[in-house]
């Protein structure tokens, strides 16, 4: 027996607590000297009044889809990945190597690979602290804050001294070949006869995100190596007892994991960009551990969370555009959403669960 | 409803020598009424025995008295003197000490740490400490409860462990002790010098209360015993005038065996064979000496020992598992074909596939994923037989409705298979453990300690089940800390100390003072003869 | 390397490792009550808005200290609020500290100073200055022990002082009164507290806001003392480090104080030597750069073990589910 | 009317982003007119910014930073009508003005004065992220402190490979802390709000400084020894200036042009002798007229002394 209807555990907890993040903003705002029913307007016009708009927010979304499904596979396996930032970021290396070197001759093929190339170099970077925490013991949480590093380093060197066009100022890529763009939602709704806002940045990534979110789901909840994985991250007794074996599960999941956060570049330097510059992931990484958090680890949940993360920033982007509200008023939106749908949950669902017992005992 | 021993407690006086009593007390956790309007006297300077199967509210009950979870409603009453009992301290300042189902250890702190712990006598540790050390030695003298006060709780027996508990209380100068099911987890040797310190305790007259399963110990040592049953009390008697049938009955509320009815063993081929079997752990300690031990189709061997010589690794090795870094040498045998005891080939998955069936020692730690629904841990160890899988996913219905049988054959409540482990009770987790090793009908099963901290209902069903088994053909080994188990459940006894088997007895052809002999180490007389 | 370059770089690694030092020490308090905190980095950052605004409004560097600390204890209840009495998810409570922190000290920066999150220059009393320690003169014309008294002891900051105090006094807190060990006892096993009669949450909200105050420490010291004033981002991912190095420490303060050490080593060497000469090769600033991080993994990898986090941590205190 | 698109760094940069809005900020008191500024807060917006304000009219439109570079090859065909200055790159369209600095000579300059000001005959340079941007400041440095003490040392460092990079004054303190150590005693700081703190610990160690990008002179009065200071704020002033009839093409903005130079205030009068006024003229004179060439790190990724 529950305490009170799913419903209400669901779906308005988490609204009450929302709208309890977005009260507080709007006082934050007021302090300001700014009107936040303006704001408001701007931000939900400007990430979901549009066409236009959506096209940024679920460009935005599929960053934090992938990171923030990193985060979560790990999380089911017991450890917490806060190497996301660092993932992506070699990924964004295995997609610019894929597109700049390999002639595709079809955007669909160069998907597939610039996607294989991207989730192999996250993994990779994945990898080596996996393997650490099952032979050495070095604590995942360190040495994926210390591979988040190396790999800025790592990239910083390849772009300036290896990728850089000689005589080019900007420590990027060159512009990957016509044949590996990506077609916007625009280009495909276009070739429906459909109109969606030009020039944004949503791709056919998309989709891709929204596959892994369903592999995930299937991994994790349906097959054996999720089912592993899950008993496992909640017992390691158990797990050697039923004949998982410890040492292939965290790298399987951390590999996985950085696999995904790996995928990310997909989106953001094959599909956006279309080439790679320095702090391509722009903390997306980090963002993947409050969505994954936030989604409590379900990928229903972490869509619903990169979805809301993905309108904050487009709406945050938007209002930091076009009113004088500096930008890091988003960065203290997404602070409140996260602290009050996260952390401070119970202070709306504690007294919930009280009204529905005293209606329960009432009726 | 219910009596305090002879009369009504309104019937004498409050003042007349109740230690405590409690009126009305009821506590719900959610939608779970743990107790209903629970009454109860205990008189002053008697050991006070209460019972229940598992679930009956009995450690709820116990934890309201000790403040540890504030009732609904009700009241305590202290001495004759109604007390506001709103945490731990209060109950302390009131004399009331506790030891818990699960001891209150902090794992990594000293015995002496442990001890002052929220009974410090000031800001510094050291006077308290050199104070507790003192006071330790006092009590250890008074009622041989010897333990080093150095050591750390995780470097001690279990049984230690609980001597802390008491010394804890004890200490603070408890005049009133909860003991919840403080047996569960010791040997009969443990057990029997627990009950001596506790007479000393009640002839000093401190009062005492303790809950536990065995009625063997009710009958021992306590002078009235309460029975609870769904969060209900419902009956209090002197000890003296009534019988364990009886009480068995008013628990579980109809007819129990106490005895499980046993053909005689009709033992066949071989199906374990272990020879020469040796492990050293990571410590260089050496855990077990030269096993050599062979069970046959249709036979139930028991092992029995003292806690800690050596029956968790055998168990552990058996099941495809040790800890990491260990040195084994020696060689198994299942059906005839030899098992690797390290690298890649030992797991519990191949260990399954040689089937093995395994009852682990601690159903919470490794049995179970406590999280997980009951349909998933019924199918734990097994993820990937071919009824279960569909390619590389899971038949959730396969799972579920297999779950559902099992429950429902082994009567686990609540017989819902979406609840998770953790919401079930230890008997009924147990079950789910047992229904999913036997019902696989292993060609070997491996049991260890079935029965610790399950009520009397439940025992008597996992051991038909167990016997089942056997008659089926199936070779059975029993690990058991339980003596009365050992006993009445196996065909065979072998007994274990130090990592060696000090030999091995028939059931019918031993007594308990012989078997005790050698679980200390100590060759009585000439053994028996092993039947061929 | 000569013995004046080592005592230099020495100096600079103790300089460097203040702040972590605090901030680690701060995340012992809190872990080893069961309370993980990764919200470090927030609350240093800030403490150091805080303390350098107070400190350049007020002119004194000590008043700046004191709001600072304040600052780094408003977000340290917000942790304890939701991580304690809401029973939370302390991962979650410390990312959205982060954010936090980092959102709004540049939005408060703005309307304040119009600097776009950086305060004005402090000069003067606003800041900490470096001390010189009596008898530099006579004592350093001792060989070998002189110049460290002069180059290394002497002429710090007295927040570096205090830092290095600060570790003697937590395992003296911790080992040695009966608040440390309810505190140790709290991060094991909740339950023996509370069956002991004393409330866990009480503990808790103790240690949380201890760590608050170490946190304001280690933010006071980068503005008021290290810098001149706040900038943006100005912990640079620090608290993480701190967080690196107290899992490194397995949660123990002379161990905090190594760990630490070994942080402000490598990145005062990787300051000395930016482009290390290798005969043939030499290695780019980027990697120099990183020496830090890569060292930190080869000595975990290869002489540090497990770390045993403390059992209850993390996971709030229910009893009644 | 005009609108300024600042990088990501954000408007209060301490760096170009600043001048640049000083540049603005001087355009609107003059002129008594307004502009439009966005700040940048993922590189996605880039595109979204740039096209938002040319469909809204703004005309010419301003950014500052080589990041733009690809994004403004895309968009500005799309927008013929529109002008657009970029700012540290060159961008070939139509419609575009490319401004572009000579920072190898101002900090040529820059470069003469430290070798002149320096007693130790050791100079510092301390960058922020290690990228060519920042390299060519450092060449340029170096080849005018060994053309004029060819025994001078130029110790070098960068802060970093991350972001932090730019804002990180603690590093920078500490980094200048080194370079006093190893007998530097004026340091050149090209590293955004780090370079704050290089300047702050050179104040506070009593050696010199030299600022950059804007004129930070004043931050330390009598103990920064030069800025060399970018005049973006004359880019994005010129620009708004002309409006739409903003003239296309490359903008060479160097000595000659004054659109580098030496920072001279009241601050650093007194650290400036006749000799070192004489020696940085003299420079001046030779690279305005071609008899100096300063190389520029960009063209071949080297950089000829050290
Ligand atoms: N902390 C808790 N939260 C929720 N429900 C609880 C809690 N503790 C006990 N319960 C429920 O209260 C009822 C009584 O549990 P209790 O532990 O008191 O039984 P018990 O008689 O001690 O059983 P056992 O013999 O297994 O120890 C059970 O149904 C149990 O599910
Ligand atoms: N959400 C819940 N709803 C109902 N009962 C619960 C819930 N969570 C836990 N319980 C009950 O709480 C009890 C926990 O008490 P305890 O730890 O003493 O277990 P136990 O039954 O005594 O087990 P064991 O005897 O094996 O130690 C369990 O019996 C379990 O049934
Ligand atoms: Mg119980
Ligand atoms: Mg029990």
């Amino acid at each position: 027996m529950e305490k009170m209807p799913k419903w209400a555990d669901i779906v308005l907890t988490p609204l009450i607590s929302l709208a309890l993040a977005f009260l507080i903003s709007g006082l934050v705002i007021l302090a300001l000297g700014e009107n936040p029913w303006e704001a408001v307007k701007v931000m939900v016009t400007g990430a979901l009044g549009s066409s236009y708009g959506w096209g940024f927010t679920l460009y935005y979304t599929t960053n934090f889809i992938f990171t923030g499904l990193a985060v979560s596979v790990a999380y089911h396996a017991g450890l917490f990945n806060i190497g996301g930032e660092g993932q992506a970021t070699l990924g964004g290396l295995g997609v610019a190597l894929a597109c700049l070197y390999i002639p595709w001759p079809h955007w669909s093929l160069a998907l597939i690979g610039a996607a294989c190339a991207g989730a192999a170099f996250g993994a990779f970077w994945a990898l080596i602290p996996a393997w650490l925490q099952a032979k050495r013991g070095s604590h995942i949480v360190i040495t994926t804050i210390m591979f988040n590093f190396i790999a800025a380093a790592l990239l910083n060197y390849i772009l300036v001294n290896l990728l850089r066009p000689v005589g080019s100022m900007d420590p990027a890529t060159p512009n990957f070949p016509a044949a590996t763009h990506l077609p916007t939602i625009s280009e495909i709704a276009a070739s429906f006869g459909m109109k969606w806002g030009q020039h944004t940045p949503v791709n056919v990534t998309l989709a891709l995100a929204l596959l892994a979110c369903l592999g995930v789901w299937l991994l994790i909840w349906r097959s054996r190596l999720g089912y592993e994985i899950r008993a496992f991250g909640k017992s390691e007794p158990a797990a050697l007892y039923a004949g998982i074996s410890p040492v292939r599960i965290t790298i399987i999941a951390m590999v996985i994991s950085g696999g995904l956060a790996g995928l990310m570049a997909v989106n953001n330097v094959m599909g956006e960009a279309q080439r790679l510059v320095m702090n391509s992931v722009e903390g997306a990484g980090f963002i993947g551990i409050a969505v994954a958090l936030m989604g409590r680890n379900h990928p229903f949940g972490v869509l619903l969370a990169a979805l809301l993360f993905g309108f904050l920033y487009q709406g945050g982007g938007e209002l930091a555009l076009w009113t004088s509200i500096p930008r890091e008023l988003i960065t203290v939106i997404q602070a409140l959403v996260i602290l009050f749908t996260g952390a401070l949950d119970n202070l709306v669902r504690m007294p919930l669960e009280r009204l529905f017992a005293r209606r329960r005992n009432g009726s | 409803m219910s009596a305090s021993p002879g009369e009504g407690p309104q019937s004498r006086p409050a003042a007349a020598g109740y230690a405590i009593e409690l009126r009305a007390i009821s506590k719900s956790f959610g939608p779970v009424q743990a107790n209903k309007d629970i009454d109860l006297a205990v008189p002053r300077g008697t050991i006070h025995g209460i019972i229940g199967e598992n679930g009956a509210g009995k450690s709820t009950l116990m934890s309201i008295l000790y403040g540890f979870y504030r009732p609904d409603s009700g009241e305590i009453l202290i001495n004759g003197q109604r007390v506001a009992i709103t945490d731990s301290q209060s109950a302390i300042r009131a004399g009331i000490g506790m030891v818990f189902q699960h001891f209150k250890l902090v794992q990594n702190f000293t015995v002496l740490e442990n001890i002052i712990l929220g009974a410090e006598d000031g800001a510094l540790l050291r006077p308290s400490l050199s104070r507790a050390r003192g006071e330790l030695k006092r009590l250890a003298a008074e009622y041989e409860l010897q333990v080093d006060p150095d050591a750390l709780i995780e470097e001690l027996s279990v049984g230690h462990q609980q001597r802390v508990e008491i010394l804890k209380a004890l200490y603070r100068q408890a005049d009133i002790l909860i003991l919840d099911e403080p047996t569960g987890v010791l040997t009969p040797a443990e057990a029997d010098h627990l009950f001596r310190i506790l007479r000393g305790l009640r002839d000093e007259g401190k009062t005492i209360i303790l809950i536990t399963h065995k009625l063997r110990e009710i009958m021992e040592v306590t002078d009235n015993v309460s029975v609870m049953r769904r969060g209900e009390m419902v009956a209090s008697v002197r000890t003296a005038e009534t019988s364990p049938t009886e009480l068995a009955e008013l628990m579980v509320g109809r007819k129990v065996l106490l005895q499980v009815p046993k053909a005689p063993a009709q033992p066949g081929a071989p199906v374990l064979e272990i020879r020469g079997l040796s492990m050293t752990d990571r410590d260089g300690v050496e855990r077990l000496r030269n096993v050599d031990l062979t069970i046959r189709r249709g036979e139930i061997v028991g092992l029995a020992g003292v806690s800690g010589n050596g029956q968790t690794q055998l168990l552990e090795i058996l099941g495809g598992y040790s800890e990491p870094g260990a040195k084994l040498s020696g060689e198994i045998r299942v059906n005839g074909t030899a098992l690797p005891l390290a690298g890649p080939g030992a797991n519990g998955r191949a260990r399954r596939a040689a089937s093995i069936g395994h009852v682990p020692e601690d159903r919470q730690r490794e049995g179970l994923i406590m999280d997980f629904a009951a349909w998933e841990d019924t199918a734990f160890g097994y993820q990937d037989a071919p009824e279960f899988s569909r390619g590389a996913l899971m038949d959730h219905k396969a799972m579920q409705s297999d779950a559902t049988g099992k429950i429902a054959r082994f009567d686990v409540r609540p017989p819902n298979p979406e609840l998770a482990a953790k919401n079930f009770s230890g008997g009924n987790q147990q079950k789910l453990v047992v229904a999913r090793e036997i019902e696989r009908n292993p060609d070997l099963l491996l049991v260890g300690q079935p029965t610790r901290g399950v009520d009397i209902g439940a025992i008597e069903f996992i051991h038909k089940r167990i016997v089942e088994l056997r008659d089926r053909g199936s070779a059975i080994l029993l690990v058991s800390v339980e003596l009365d188990e050992i006993r009445s459940l196996s065909d065979r006894i072998a007994v274990m100390f130090d990592g060696r088997i000090m030999g091995e007895r028939l059931p019918a052809e031993t007594s308990s003072a012989d078997l005790g002999c050698l679980m200390a180490g100590i060759i009585p007389s000439d053994p028996i003869e092993v039947p061929a | 390397m000569d013995y004046a370059t080592l005592l230099q770089i020495v100096d600079s690694a103790v300089r460097l490792m203040t702040p972590l030092l605090f901030a680690c020490l701060a995340g012992l308090y809190s872990e080893r009550a069961g309370i993980f905190d990764i919200g470090l980095e927030g609350k240093m950052l800030m403490a150091a808005f805080v303390s350098a605004s107070v400190a350049f409004a007020t002119g004194s560097a000590w008043l700046g200290l004191i709001a600072g600390v304040a600052g780094a204890l408003g977000m340290s209840l917000i942790h304890g609020l939701a991580s304690i009495t809401l029973r939370g998810n302390q991962l979650i409570s410390g990312v959205a500290i982060n954010f936090l922190a980092s959102g709004l000290t540049v939005l408060l920066g703005q309307k304040l100073f119009g600097l776009g999150g950086r305060t004005p220059q402090l000069s003067g009393n606003a800041r900490f200055l470096e001390i010189t320690l009596p008898f530099t003169e006579t004592i350093g014309k001792i060989p070998v022990l002189g110049p460290i008294y002069v180059e290394v002891i002497s002429g710090q900051t007295v927040l570096v002082y205090i830092a290095f105090l600060c570790v003697p006094l937590t395992w003296w807190v911790l080992y040695r009164t009966r608040f440390g060990l309810r505190l140790r006892a709290v991060g094991e096993n909740p339950a023996s507290v509370d069956t002991a009669g004393i409330s866990v949450a009480r503990i808790r909200y103790a240690a949380v806001l201890i760590c608050g105050v170490l946190c304001g420490l280690a933010g006071a010291y980068l503005a008021t003392a290290l810098a001149a004033g706040f900038v943006k981002e100005m912990t640079a991912g620090r608290g993480y480090i701190a967080l690196a190095a107290l899992i490194f420490a397995k949660w123990r303060p002379w161990y905090a104080l190594f760990a630490t050490f070994l942080f402000g080593l490598m990145e005062a060497i990787s300051n000395r030597f930016p482009d290390l000469n290798l005969g043939p090769v030499t290695v780019p600033s980027m990697f120099m750069n990183a020496l830090p991080y890569i060292l930190t993994i080869i000595i975990l990898a290869g002489f540090v073990g497990r770390a045993i986090p403390p059992r209850a941590g993390g996971e709030p205190y229910v009893k009644e589910r | 009317d005009p609108a300024l698109i600042f990088d990501l760094g954000g408007k209060f940069d301490k760096s170009f982003n600043e001048a640049a809005y000083q540049g603005a900020e001087r355009w609107k008191a003059e002129t008594g007119g307004s502009y439009k500024e966005l700040e940048m807060q993922s590189e996605a917006q880039r595109e979204q910014a740039l096209r938002r304000l040319a469909e809204t009219g703004a005309n010419p439109i301003v950014m500052t930073g080589f990041a733009f570079g690809e994004v403004l090859n895309k968009v500005a065909p799309d927008y013929p009508n529109t002008k657009f200055a970029i700012i540290d790159t060159e961008v070939d369209q139509p419609n575009v003005q490319s401004v572009v600095f000579a920072e190898p000579e101002g900090s040529y300059l820059a470069g003469v004065l430290a070798a002149l000001a320096s007693k130790s005959g050791t100079v510092g340079f301390i960058g922020g992220m290690d990228i060519p941007l920042i390299h060519k400041f450092e060449c340029g440095y170096a080849q005018g402190v060994k053309a004029t003490n060819p025994n001078a040392k130029v110790l070098i460092n960068y802060t970093g490979t991350t972001p932090n990079a730019w804002n990180d004054p603690v590093k920078g303190a500490e980094l200048a802390k080194a370079q006093k150590s190893q007998g530097a005693d004026v340091i050149y700081a090209a590293a955004g709000g780090t370079g704050i703190g290089v300047l702050q610990a050179a104040a506070d160690m009593n050696i010199l400084s030299i600022g950059v990008d804007s004129n930070q002179n004043h931050l330390h009065p009598g103990q920064v020894l030069t800025s060399m200071v970018k005049r973006v704020d004359n880019a994005v002033y010129d620009a708004f200036k002309a409006g739409p009839e903003l003239q296309t093409g490359t903008r060479e903005m160097n000595l000659k042009s004054d659109g580098v130079a030496l920072a001279m205030d009241d601050n650093n009068k007194p650290l400036i002798t006749a000799e070192m006024t004489a020696a940085v003229d003299k420079a001046a004179t030779d690279i305005k007229d071609g008899t100096i060439k300063p190389h520029d790190y960009l063209t071949d990724n080297t950089c000829p002394v050290q």
